[in-house]
């Protein structure tokens, strides 16, 4: 541990030389957190994304803690249950002495102006309607610390203290660059003077440069206001140059926690170790042996059982499936989550532990050797083809035959066979109907000839007739020229069997068939 | 070691970009000078036509039936001309006494000029209110003196040594005349004379005061509901939200049309403020849907997370945070309404069931289509076609002028 | 899947009742009264006894003498119906309009009323008697069981023929004022010897009261009819409505439906061509184009159309289209295909007036969904690969543009359906939408009742579907 | 150019790139040029905005022409100049001779189609194969990126998988016709760190089976020493140095290079408080005039401010090329940069 960052640390504790160890500023213990998911028809909660489990820590007054962790480890949410900003669902939260969970709403207001929070991105964490002096100045009117006049003086000091111009109190969040609207970010968290900012990846969003002059101005201001920060983080070397202690977070559980040097020299638990050995350095001449995992991160809904790291764990043992590892503390201000380092004590204990890892990832290597790699000939132009056609690949591709029914057919069958019944049904229905039709119009032809012999007046039968036809489809309703309602037009085919209006130039066939007459 | 990177041009409020961002748009420019003109119509329609003259002497001296008419109900029948008229008297006033103190208080009020535009605006209102009761209620004419309507066109030419001085068009938008019923455009009607001989030209112009007001009142009205109904379920969430949702989901699958056909039909005495009140409680489903969509988008950001750490109040994160920001779609959707709730009710008025003693375009649209008259049928639908597209122009400029990108 | 449609369903079912209890809230809290053009000649008017009565049956048919929420009949006192029949009958210093809303009070009491009007009989005020048995008259009559029923069961017939048998007997008990004292005894008395016979009608044990404060309502006839679909019977033309609407409905379909099918027809290409022609004039044409349609009330432009186009209209040249209907006249004799030809030459304007409304809003949608899918990440990867214009556009960016335009189909939905009464208005086609704006005029309750919620099942199923077909082009909603 | 032994595959000179927008025009790329080597990884390191994204986009010619126009400069590839060619003959060579992947593995990929047919298409476009070729081709590509279950994932859409799986299909998709320029545009920006190993792991090793170029842009010094053989230093939309990785991290020869060093709160060097490069990204629309650095750049001198710089070599005899365009590196050509900012010299 170089000097430089020796009298770094101390000299940021200047407003307290060492983090005031006696009464912690903020105590963490068991904090808990599961989101409902809900499925179903009645929106049942069929499982919970299990967000933060069990999360204990402390923050001394004047410590920057850093909270690491990559994506879907928690720590965003451990840092807005602290706020409150989120409703933890279990787990208890001391903020000086304060029990955090249970203040009431009066209580509560009050807790708010000792704790604060800096967010991650400049665009969406500053009001687009408001003025610079709303923004920093409107938690000064609300609790009554200030009003008029003298807000405007507070938010000038507090915009000079981040480094911007007293000139943008009256200027709109869209006329400043990212960098600037996170120093806005920084003031409005010291309106009320807390004790504690929870800074949530204040600077991931900025460029280097800009990142640089952040992370100065969050060092400067901790060190002269003897601020404690909460700093979450995914950027590793940005929270090795704030933080005092680190503590570094896997799908809602701390498998470490150790002060910051400790740490990044001497990582005991197997995440810890894989994390910074992927973190690329800016040098090409180190070459570093890398640890890397393999899989992704598994979705926090359904998390392993027994220690959550063992899925992509190099170093597992069968006691990781089943059992999860307390946090042992090999040394007074470091813990470590893993059963490695399980009954080490003593100063020599780290050399210990990181055998028994070695000897257990060498272990598992020669035990289930990795999957053979397919080796494909890469020829160009031409297509891949396993250059070894060793059994394993065959037997797999062979196990997985083509489905029955190809996969896109079955997909086509999904709407043809139902479009196919309707028209089936359809055209049977009709069919059936014409038929009936037809029948129906054989016997009444017959009936109706009879009748025009007998009484010789066609339009008369025809009308009377009509009237007791069957309800076949065609429309009805038409008015013959003689005014007698004549109802049904029945059903032509080639026959030419349609009986309807006698229009004028309507005629009955010689040979007294009821032809009445051809469509136009 | 400050970064005084950004430009230190003169303070550039967030309406001022919108504004400026607006004024590029051609069509949105030319569609607010429309609103503006259409608002000089409708106030100033007597000024250009009306059967009483400005004033009459003849022997028995001066008088002015015009002044006197504006707010005389058996002139001006229905309360919504009583409201223009005490606009048309008042505006100038008021501007005046503006004008006055601004040159007086002078540049101190720079940083409370929005408080005094404020104020204005709130006394403006107070007028408003206390008047419509007693436009719409018992008082006959606050003015007090009443002598019978009198048709100053004929006493003119009965009485050689009277002169008058009528307005433009001297016709007024009641005037029934039987005889000259029906009657093409002419000299003297501009624009003929419908089937009860009303001058159809006169009805154009006071239509105007009936569509704007049903266009702002209705969609003030259904914008109230619909921002507070949108709010508390964007907002709070919970069973709150399911509720209001429910309630917003069953509005909204009523034929809305129907709907305000059955109210409209159902109210014995229809007059223009049931249309006003039907239309807005019919159609603030959109509005909700939109208001709660963007509570729940803003709710989640991080600026209204950190008001909420702040320990500033809810009542204040919902409406002097969030409400700004969710303003701009309410805004578009607003403009949009006006033009719809215009549609609506001359449908409305077109199938009969609109206030029938009120000079609606959509009624003389419909006596067009009966007596099948072309003067009749274009007057009135390019009316509405103009009114509607003029608002729809301004909120198409709106909604590019408030883009998010621009939020940015 | 499945779960996300089954939730849909159950989830429209308290949407239906919500609006249904809206629609029944509006129809009976509405000023003025129902049926009340219908039987205004029959209240107000003279008071004739035959025309009293079949007003009450009219009343009777369609509940509306029952009170709304609750019956508190049961607690009715000898006092309450004195004083009514009192103000009835004209003792005492009444107004013509108290006279009239006592008299249909008290026939609103129906057989509630009858233990005390039987009670009158003999009460010292001769007006009063006489009051009393003119009352008992009607309100002892009691109404046939489902009149309407087309296929009436063997037991439902001999049922009405017994009370039809009993009313007709009752009808005879009456007489008129000036009659002698001793004809008036006679018919009081035989009004005695029917109550006694039949007074058990009258009595309610504490169960018959409980039910008839909550069943005896309109709110809980409403709710039976409904249950079983029946909704009733039009008040003018008394033929049930149901199959009335069923058969108009086929017009109101075809327009609605069929002109946004025509709509996103137009719609979907234009949409595509203003987004892919993004600046260039011709874009900015086809934009001021749409917008002013958008803006062109409909009910202004049939009436142009059918000014000039429709047979009626002056210019000779520009007759090409029937003023309006739904076929012409001798229809009936062309062929099917005749008449399909000839509907669609009768629906060529209205359908014109129905479809460019829709589609002007559709095309914007469009343009700007298909404005926003283009600027897509996996738009760019697709033109990375090396794909044309062409494919990128057509394949990869205009299915998910068309996404949004799927909601919108739910949103259009109800204005279509409302959008329909205006056209067939103007062009009399015998649809829905003509329909409710009569029913409406001659405030026919069951009909407006019958289409609104119709319609709104319609809308319902309209969302469900339309969901549904988002789940199936959406493959993200599908797991959900 | 210096001579080399051959035609570089990819040669970008003096490319300037305007956007047209409606309160003025952006010139985002000034004058930018760099050469590609066959089967070499070249970094193009520089902040937002600095034009890095851009010149890589105009190589496959993906600018949208409305706003976006090419102003000037070659960009040669296999001797063919890419500008001039034709839309057709741009689209044969996209997916085929170049392929391209992008930073959001999350919308990279079209939610509404199976992994399968996105992979798929290429190779069907280019290489004209049957459906059945395609899919059996398209699974063998799985394997190659080292995908799980391949068969399997063909048929599940992109929203079924994890970030570091959809980068995995973008690179399959890229390299279905063994393209021979790979372009990623900040591949693994947007993905957790451990991913980030396994992914540059993977691309390291598909060069060496396949010997393609890649070219690599990355705001992240950590992943330019890792992967890059050289490193181009873009800002502000000129190439202020281009040199190998190994002499750029000894002794950078340009200041904004140096100030970069020295306000990453790096793991190794022992961290002190940092030394920050003052101001902020210049705003393309009214840029600094000459060396576009001058503002921020504690050795401007008068000369900065007027004249552009230019690219000038700096390495010792014998040692590969390293050119920086500075004025001050011109007059004192060996000073150590980096301590001199440290100390805050005097220019």
């Amino acid at each position: 541990m170089s000097a430089d960052s020796q009298s770094a640390r101390t000299a940021s504790g200047d407003a307290g030389a060492e983090p005031d160890a006696a009464a912690p500023l903020l105590h963490v213990e068991g904090l808990t957190k599961h989101f409902p998911v809900t499925r179903g028809v009645l929106g049942r909660t069929v499982g919970y994304v299990r967000a933060v489990d069990g999360v204990s820590f402390d923050v001394a007054r004047g410590e920057t803690l850093g909270l690491v962790g990559e994506s879907g480890s928690g720590k965003t949410t451990v840092g807005r249950s602290i706020l409150r900003l989120i409703e933890p669902t279990a787990g208890h939260v001391t903020f000086d002495g304060v029990d955090v969970l249970d203040a009431d709403a009066r209580e509560l207001r009050r807790l708010r102006r000792s704790m604060q929070i800096v967010f991650q991105d400049p665009y969406s964490s500053l009001n687009p309607r408001m003025r610079v002096i709303d923004l920093v100045g409107e938690a000064l009117e609300v609790h009554g610390l200030a009003r008029g006049p003298e807000i405007e003086r507070r938010v000038g000091e507090l915009l000079a203290r981040v480094g911007l111009s007293p000139s943008a109190i009256n200027r709109y969040p869209h006329e400043f660059s990212g960098g600037q609207r996170q120093r806005i970010g920084v003031a409005r968290a010291l309106a009320l003077e807390p004790k504690l900012i929870v800074c949530d990846e204040p600077v991931s969003a900025l460029d280097v440069s800009i990142q640089a002059q952040v992370v100065n101005l969050l060092k400067t201001l901790g060190r002269e206001l003897g601020l404690s920060y909460l700093f979450i983080a995914h950027d590793l070397s940005v929270v090795r140059h704030l933080s005092h202690r680190v503590a570094v977070m896997y799908l809602g559980e701390i498998v470490e926690l150790a002060p910051t040097e400790r740490l990044f020299e001497a990582p005991a638990h197997p995440y810890t170790r894989a994390l910074l050995s992927a973190i690329p350095l800016p040098d090409p001449r180190r070459e570093r042996r890398r640890l890397v995992l393999s899989g992704d991160i598994p979705s926090p809904v359904d998390p392993p059982s027994g220690c959550r790291f063992h899925t992509r764990c190099p170093a597992v043992m069968e006691r990781c499936k089943s059992e999860r590892p307390p946090a042992y503390a090999p040394e007074p201000r470091h813990q470590v989550r893993c059963f490695h380092a399980e009954g080490v004590t003593g100063d020599g204990w780290y050399p210990e532990v990181e055998a028994r890892i070695e000897a257990r990832i060498q272990k598992n290597r020669a035990e289930t050797p990795p999957p053979p790699r397919v080796v494909l000939d890469v020829a160009p132009g031409g297509p891949l083809r396993p250059v070894e056609q060793n059994v394993s690949i065959d037997a797999r591709r062979a196990g997985a035959s083509a489905p029955a029914v190809s996969r896109s057919l079955r997909k086509k069958l999904w709407y043809v066979v139902p479009l196919a019944l309707l028209l089936a049904f359809f055209g049977a229905r009709s069919a059936f109907r014409r038929a009936a039709a037809e029948r129906e119009l054989e016997a009444l032809a017959g009936e109706l000839t009879a009748k025009t012999k007998l009484t010789g007046s066609v339009p008369a039968s025809i009308a009377e007739l009509g009237w007791r036809l069957p309800p076949l489809f065609g429309n009805h309703g038409a008015v013959d020229p003689w005014g007698r309602a004549f109802r049904y037009r029945l059903l032509r085919d080639e026959k030419g069997f349609e009986l309807s209006t006698l229009g004028p130039d309507g005629v009955v066939s010689a040979d007294d068939s009821v032809v009445v007459r051809k469509f136009r | 070691m400050n970064a005084e990177g950004a430009p230190a041009v003169r303070r550039v409020s967030y309406f001022s970009l919108v504004w400026r961002e607006l004024r590029r748009d051609r069509l949105a420019v030319f569609g607010i000078w429309a609103v503006v003109v259409l608002l000089v119509l409708a106030v100033g329609a007597p000024l250009v036509s009306s059967n009483q003259p400005f004033w009459f002497h003849d022997a028995r001296g001066w008088s002015s039936p015009w002044l006197v008419g504006l707010f005389d109900r058996l002139v001006f029948e229905s309360s919504v001309d009583i409201f223009y008229n005490l606009l048309l008297v008042l505006l100038p006033l008021f501007l005046l006494a503006y004008a006055a103190a601004r040159r007086f208080f002078g540049g101190r009020l720079v940083r409370r000029r929005g408080r005094l535009v404020a104020g204005c605006a709130v006394v403006f209102s107070l007028q408003f209110l206390a008047l419509t009761p007693a436009t719409i209620g018992g008082v006959e004419n606050p003015l007090h003196y009443s002598h019978p309507v009198q048709n100053y066109r004929a006493k003119l030419a009965a009485d050689p040594h009277a002169s008058a001085l009528f307005p433009l068009h001297h016709y007024g938008y009641r005037e029934t005349n039987p005889v000259e019923s029906l009657s093409p455009p002419s000299a003297e009607h501009w624009l003929g004379t419908d089937q009860e001989g009303r001058d159809v030209f006169a009805r154009m112009l006071y239509g105007t005061r009936i569509s704007l007001s049903i266009g702002v009142v209705a969609v003030a009205l259904y914008i109230f509901i619909g921002v507070v109904v949108g709010a508390l379920a964007g907002y709070f969430g919970g069973w709150v939200d399911t509720l209001l949702s429910r309630l917003v989901e069953v509005m909204i699958c009523f034929p809305t049309f129907f709907l305000i056909l059955t109210l409209a039909a159902l109210i014995r005495e229809r007059s223009i403020f049931h249309v006003m009140v039907i239309i807005g409680i019919t159609s603030w489903t959109g509005v909700a849907r939109l208001v709660r969509a963007e509570f729940l988008k803003h709710k989640g950001l991080e600026y209204a997370q950190a008001a909420r750490a702040l320990g500033i109040p809810a009542r204040r994160i919902i409406f002097s945070h969030i409400l700004p920001n969710a303003s701009a779609p309410v805004l578009v959707s607003a403009t949009f309404g006006i033009a719809s709730s215009i549609l609506v009710e001359s449908s409305l008025s077109f199938l009969g069931i609109g206030d029938p003693n009120v000079a609606s375009w959509g009624e003389t649209l419909n006596a067009g289509r009966t007596d099948q008259r072309l003067w009749l049928i274009l007057a009135p639908g390019f009316a509405i076609f103009f009114v509607v597209t003029v608002f729809n122009l301004v909120g198409e400029g709106l909604r590019d002028a408030l883009d998010p990108k621009l939020r940015k | 899947m499945k779960a996300y449609a089954l939730r849909r369903l159950l989830l429209m079912i308290p949407t239906f009742l919500g609006i249904s209890l809206i629609l029944f809230l509006i129809l009976n809290l509405a000023p003025g009264r129902p049926g009340a053009q219908q039987s205004g000649d029959l209240s107000q008017s003279m008071r004739g006894e035959v025309t009293a009565e079949s007003y009450k049956i009219f009343r009777e048919q369609f509940h509306l003498d029952k009170p709304i929420l609750f019956n508190t009949r049961f607690t009715l006192t000898a006092a309450e119906v004195r004083a009514q029949v009192a103000a009835a009958s004209g003792v005492g210093t009444t107004t013509a309009a108290e006279r009239v809303h006592a008299q249909e009070a008290l026939e609103d009491l129906g057989g509630a009323a009858v233990p005390f009007l039987v009670g009158l009989l003999d009460d010292p005020e001769p007006k009063l008697r006489d009051a009393a048995t003119y009352f008992l008259r009607i309100d002892a009559v009691r109404p046939l069981e489902d009149p309407f029923d087309s296929h009436p069961s063997a037991s439902l017939r001999s049922r009405n023929l017994a009370i039809d048998a009993e009313n007709a007997e009752l009808r005879t008990l009456r007489y008129v004022s000036d009659a002698p004292e001793a004809t008036k005894l006679a018919v009081i008395a035989r009004w005695k010897s029917w109550y006694v016979a039949h007074h058990a009608r009258f009595e309610h044990d504490a169960l018959g009261k409980l039910s008839m404060f909550f069943l005896d309502t309109r709110f809980a006839a409403y709710w039976r009819n409904l249950a079983h679909l029946d909704f009733g019977v039009s008040l003018i033309s008394r033929e049930p409505v149901v199959p009335t609407l069923v058969s108009k409905l086929k017009y109101s379909l075809t327009l609605s439906v069929g002109s946004l099918v025509l709509a996103y027809l137009i719609a979907i290409p234009l949409g595509v061509f203003s987004a892919v022609k993004k600046g260039t004039r011709a874009d900015r044409v086809v934009t001021l184009g749409l917008f002013m349609l958008y803006s062109l009330p409909n009910f202004f432009v049939a009436t142009i159309l059918l000014y000039f186009f429709s047979t009626g209209s002056e210019w000779q040249s520009l007759r090409s289209f029937p003023t309006g209907g739904w076929s012409s006249t001798g229809a009936a004799e062309l062929t099917t295909l005749g008449q399909w030809r000839d509907i669609a030459w009768h629906l060529v304007l209205p359908m014109g007036c129905m479809t460019y409304n829709s589609l002007a809003a559709l095309s914007r949608y469009m343009r700007s969904g298909l404005l926003e899918v283009i600027q897509a990440d996996y738009v760019r990867t697709a033109r990375a690969k090396g794909l044309s214009e062409g494919v990128v556009i057509g394949k990869h960016a205009l299915r998910n543009g068309l996404l949004p335009i799927l909601t919108l189909l739910a949103g259009l939905l109800p204005s279509i359906l409302g959008g329909s009464v205006i056209i067939e208005y103007i062009f009399g086609i015998q649809g829905l939408g003509l329909w409710v704006v009569d029913s409406i005029n001659q405030r026919d309750y069951n009909v407006i009742l019958a289409i609104e919620l119709f319609t709104t099942v319609l809308v319902l199923i309209g969302l469900l579907l339309t969901d549904l077909s988002y789940a199936l082009v959406d493959p993200r909603i599908r797991y959900e | 150019m210096t001579s080399v032994p051959e035609e570089p595959l990819l040669r970008i000179e003096n490319l300037s790139v305007r956007f047209r927008t409606s309160n003025g025009v952006v010139r985002a790329v000034d004058g930018a040029g760099y050469d590609v080597r066959r089967g070499e990884t070249l970094a193009v390191v520089g902040e937002s905005g600095c034009g890095k994204s851009v010149t890589a986009m105009a190589v496959l010619g993906l600018l949208p022409t409305p706003p976006a126009e090419v102003a000037s400069g070659r960009i040669e590839f296999e001797g063919e100049d890419l500008l001039q060619a034709s839309p057709a003959r741009l689209r044969e060579i996209r997916g085929n001779r170049i392929s391209m992947i992008f930073q959001e593995p999350m919308t990279s990929l079209n939610p509404v189609f199976t992994v399968g047919d996105q992979i798929m298409e290429g190779l069907r476009l280019h290489r004209g194969l049957s459906r059945e070729e395609a899919r059996r081709e398209a699974s063998h590509l799985l394997e190659l990126v080292r995908m799980p279950a391949p068969e399997q994932r063909l048929d599940e859409y992109p929203h079924q998988l994890s970030g570091g799986m959809r980068q995995r299909v973008m690179i399959a998709i890229a390299l279905a016709c063994r393209p021979r320029l790979l372009i990623a545009d900040e591949p693994t920006t947007a993905l957790d760190v451990t991913v980030q190993a396994q992914i540059l792991e993977l691309l390291r090793e598909l060069q060496r089976e396949l010997g393609m170029s890649i070219v690599l842009i990355t705001h992240d010094l950590g992943v330019v020493a890792e992967t890059a053989e050289r490193v181009v230093v873009m800002y502000a939309g000129t190439v202020v140095e281009r040199a190998t990785a190994l002499s750029l991290f000894d002794k950078p020869r340009h200041p904004y290079t140096a100030g970069l060093f020295l306000s990453l709160p790096s793991l190794g060097a022992e961290s002190g408080s940092l030394r920050p490069i003052e101001g902020s990204v210049p705003d393309a629309m009214n840029l600094p005039s000459g060396c576009r650095v001058h503002p921020r750049c504690p050795f401007a001198m008068p000369v900065c401010s007027e004249r552009d710089p230019v690219l000038t070599r700096r390495e010792a005899a014998g040692e590969p090329p390293h050119e920086s365009a500075c004025f001050y590196v011109d007059q004192q050509p060996d000073a150590d940069l980096v301590a001199l900012t440290r100390e805050g010299a005097p220019p």
